[in-house]
């Protein structure tokens, strides 16, 4: 399936170190706005997008690479959501590469995806959770496999051409789960410096390993902080600045998905989205949804603006609710 | 079935009772959690539930059941929220004793497909949402309990696709293929509760839910099914297993 | 050198498996003291200690297992420091793994060290920082390898057996940095509840890793927490209670050595200790300090009023002008 | 050498020249996180210091110098405290573009002892503390540079032990060993500044500190060196390089 040379470039742990050797890592400034940063998406791009399933979901920055009507993108993430609905809706992905997709148990199997990988018009190449975390970890360490004890014995093993690999010591086989190394990555955080250090609350997902992974880092942040605020909480930086290469200040930059501790998932929009696909089906209702929420609005504020300050209040009490 | 309860009600009961205390368990969203949140609450006061989200130790507010395994109120007053890569290491360890699977084929071998529908991946007649962390789960808890309504479209001869290994051709099919722990141990369903002969490895009939005979199990299942020695018949849900776990779901948004 | 058997065993991720699978887990209560935690350290065991150097070493733990008279360990630890010594000059230990030892550039090469391990009497197995550092985490990820870049070229690769491995998918040789499965962990960390749940401020060194590595964990705190401290702040924790087999509440139960922000390591104090060795040499200034601070105080509050409230309360100081 | 500075103040500054902005550099304590420091001040203010304690981006404190890469005076004020294997495996994945190195005996090729003196490793002469983080660093930052007193017993034809590899045997020798990336690539020493030659791997004399003389390297170096085609004079360090450094080491604990 797809082109072998393009799929070795994955786990090229030797092109993806001289591409990092080859590019400044500096402790500067990395401030920047949504659409200079989506720009270092380009079409064809292998996209990893941080958080997990409708949790902490670069959605700003997701907006924006789809107002810049890249092509030909392949989506890498575990859980994959509303998001890649919207990518497949845009077509803007011929590629997803995850562990489950749809919104939800109460939202049923996506008749988004399954209308656009039955119909072949998307590939979407499956791995176990723990097989794709791994593949972020092993280009997150720079090597170009893992070994590890699950996927073995399963018909996912043809799906992504894992291989295995004989410990040296046991002789033992163990699955060699294959580093993967995007392009850019995608990643919204709790709090940043303007140098791009980057802490997360709650639940980490796999940010900090796809960070490491990527060749390009673009953030979006909810807080800004100071310089001493970072200096001041080290233990809590998970990405350092050094490796991000555009950062974004976006309240909010994660809605209708939760943002743990300030936001939860809306729900209710996750409602009347799915019941507007089994009115109007996949296509014409994402075609709208994207009209509405991803075209029409310019700035991340209009967008906010078609929730409501109400709606968004209410979130972020059951947020604070849920984690006090 | 006439008992004054729902399936998912006695899916929830059964695999409650099989989680020892000093323990731990892989729980999914919905019945799974609920299982292993009654087992806490009964029987089982030291075990320690993890979601493969990445958390570990939650303890679970009623009327506001978690939707997915990434999520707050599956995170509610957690001891530890490790991230979803360093969680299922904790299983590949091995300090993952049990974990719920369910899926919407199972075989004779117990393998399971939550993948796609038809013979071929690349073009299927129904695309199913995948694996998430099942196939981990099969691979790498030490014990899987598989808990399903019992239905023939279900219970197929072969899946479709393997997603999660339990053991594949059986024998020591799973042993060689790379898979040295673990297993489904035991398949609960609404009619009876299976184990596997431990030389075939193909699924055999231990026990029946009260009010439930052979012949209907045979009816539900796609594929011949060996039976134990003797087949015993599961203690109904108790008044007060039920009280407990109606508590834990007032809104019976996953007790049907 | 050493028995293969023995070696195997370090690596050995089947039976390190088994060895977890047949013990509790459970989330009940850990608190004991500490002569019923360091009684679960047998003499032959491999003991991985916490810490580095001489940040937040375990030291009431090491103590504890040095006054009942352990003997034939293996003491594995990425720096190496005083309590490598003492453990050398009690006849506690036969092999030490380490990536250095000494206790630091003012105090020059250990004397103790090279005593000891130059007449033979102790083997020091040498590892690359990194390497080692990999040996604890392909243990904790119950693996018996990880591939990696680093020792190979190097005499060290000899002198630990490391093998390579070729990766399945490019072909390239790397280096397969063996699984290293302890015995015993010692650890010491800044908080914990009753149920064994650890949180560590500051740098996390390699705890996180040896506690999952290990069959037995043995932790010390210096703080107590309730519960509901855990459950407010789950993502500050580190090592979960299910995997902690004993808990003892030592407040300054790394000192001299330093803890975070809590206290620095008392540099006068390894001064006078290296003193004494170039007055009087190795075996009888370490039988000296062992004698003083090890077998004659019996309880741990006892080892402190050796120092003193006010070099405790001075040590304090610079623990909080430094961090704050 | 008679100019008004030490060998460490030298060094620094020679160590702290190689250094270039927007940059990354694995510092160890004492003069290299000096060297660091000063470039940090001087010209390279996008420059993150790196230890490998597990520290990112720390403000040295002046008068509180670190006396290891684990201690709070290490960490102090750092931007990120991701531990040692975390902090090393940012090298491997190739984010360190510096490391520095030091060392007891120091070959023709670069590699580097600071293991054993002696031929036996298990029954050595001399123990010494060990490759730390060294081995490691030399393995896997895209450029390292030792920085050293030059003295004849420590510049050997072939070191007692390779701790660090650096070049090995010469030619491609680093690259089939299984070392894809980095290598040594300047010596700075108390006398001149030395490279290697592209081919042969061999140390190779580029630059001589003021007063210098080549006699001089060759009487403190226990292998022959090559010479670069016009061997350059170092630029000695101006008074605004040794006043900052000087400030940042105010006891003058590793400056001599």
């Amino acid at each position: 399936m797809g082109d072998p040379a393009l799929r070795g470039a994955e786990w090229d742990f030797v092109g993806a170190r001289r591409r990092l050797e080859a590019k400044p890592k500096s402790a500067g400034e990395k401030l920047t706005s949504l659409d200079d940063a989506a720009a270092r998406v380009v079409d064809g791009d292998r996209v990893a997008v941080g958080g997990c399933l409708f949790s902490r979901t670069p959605l700003a920055l997701v907006r924006e690479v789809l107002r810049a009507r890249r092509r030909a993108l392949t989506l890498v993430r575990n859980l994959t959501c509303t998001e890649g609905e919207l990518m497949m809706g845009a077509g803007a992905v011929e590629r997803v590469m995850t562990a489950w997709m749809s919104i939800g148990l109460p939202w049923g199997v996506s008749k988004v995806m399954r209308h656009y990988v039955e119909s072949g018009a998307v590939a979407l190449e499956e791995w176990s959770h723990l097989a794709l975390g791994l593949r972020f970890r092993a280009a997150a360490m720079g090597v170009p496999f893992v070994p590890a004890l699950t996927m073995l014995g399963s018909d996912l093993v043809a799906v992504g051409g894992m291989k295995t690999v004989a410990d040296p010591y046991s002789g033992e086989t163990l699955a060699a789960v294959p580093a993967l190394f995007p392009d850019v990555a995608l990643l919204h955080v709790h709090r940043a410096d303007r140098f791009g250090n980057c802490q997360i609350d709650g639940y980490p997902h796999m940010d900090a390993d796809i960070a490491r992974a990527a060749a390009t880092v673009l953030v979006t942040t909810e807080e800004l902080m100071t310089d001493d605020e970072t200096r001041r909480h080290p233990d809590r930086t998970v990405i350092p600045g050094f490796l991000v290469d555009a950062l974004v200040h976006v309240p909010f930059g994660a809605f209708p998905h939760e943002c743990y501790g300030l936001y939860e998932a809306d729900f209710d929009h996750f409602g009347d989205y799915t019941s507007s696909i089994d009115a109007r089906g996949p296509e014409a209702a994402v075609a709208d949804y994207l009209a509405r929420y991803v075209y029409a609005p310019s700035a991340w504020d209009d967008y906010l603006d078609l929730f409501g300050g109400e709606r968004l209040a209410k979130q972020q009490n059951q947020a604070r609710e849920l984690t006090q | 079935m006439t008992q004054p309860f729902t399936s998912a009600e006695l899916l929830a009961i059964m695999g409650s009772r099989v989680l020892r205390d000093d323990t731990t368990v892989f729980a999914g969203v919905g019945v799974p959690l609920l299982a292993a949140a009654l087992a806490q609450q009964r029987h089982a006061p030291n075990l320690t539930m993890v979601i493969e989200g990445g958390i570990i130790g939650p303890r679970i507010k009623p009327g506001r059941l978690p939707i997915s395994t990434n999520e707050m109120r599956a995170a509610h007053r957690a001891q530890m929220l490790p991230g979803i890569t360093d969680t299922f290491l904790f299983a590949q360890r091995g300090f993952l004793d049990y974990g719920f699977m369910g899926g919407a084929q199972i075989d004779q071998y117990g393998n399971v497909n939550t993948s796609v529908l038809g013979t071929d991946y690349w073009k299927p007649k129904v695309r199913l949402p995948g694996t998430g962390g099942a196939n981990d789960i099969a691979s790498l808890c030490k014990e899987v309990i598989i808990l399903t309504a019992h239905e023939k479209r279900r219970f197929v001869p072969r899946v479709d696709f393997v997603t999660s290994p339990a053991w594949l051709d059986g024998g020591d099919a799973r042993r060689r293929a790379g898979l040295p722990f673990g297993g489904v141990s035991r398949v609960v369903t609404t009619l009876g509760v299976f184990g596997f002969d431990p030389q075939t490895r193909r699924m055999r009939l231990d026990a029946l839910h009260p009010g439930v005979s052979r012949e209907q199990v045979r009816e539900h299942t796609g594929f011949p099914l060996l039976e134990a020695p003797s087949v015993a018949v599961t203690e109904p849900p108790s008044a007060d297993e039920l009280a407990m776990l109606r508590t834990l779901d007032p809104e019976r948004r996953f007790l049907g």
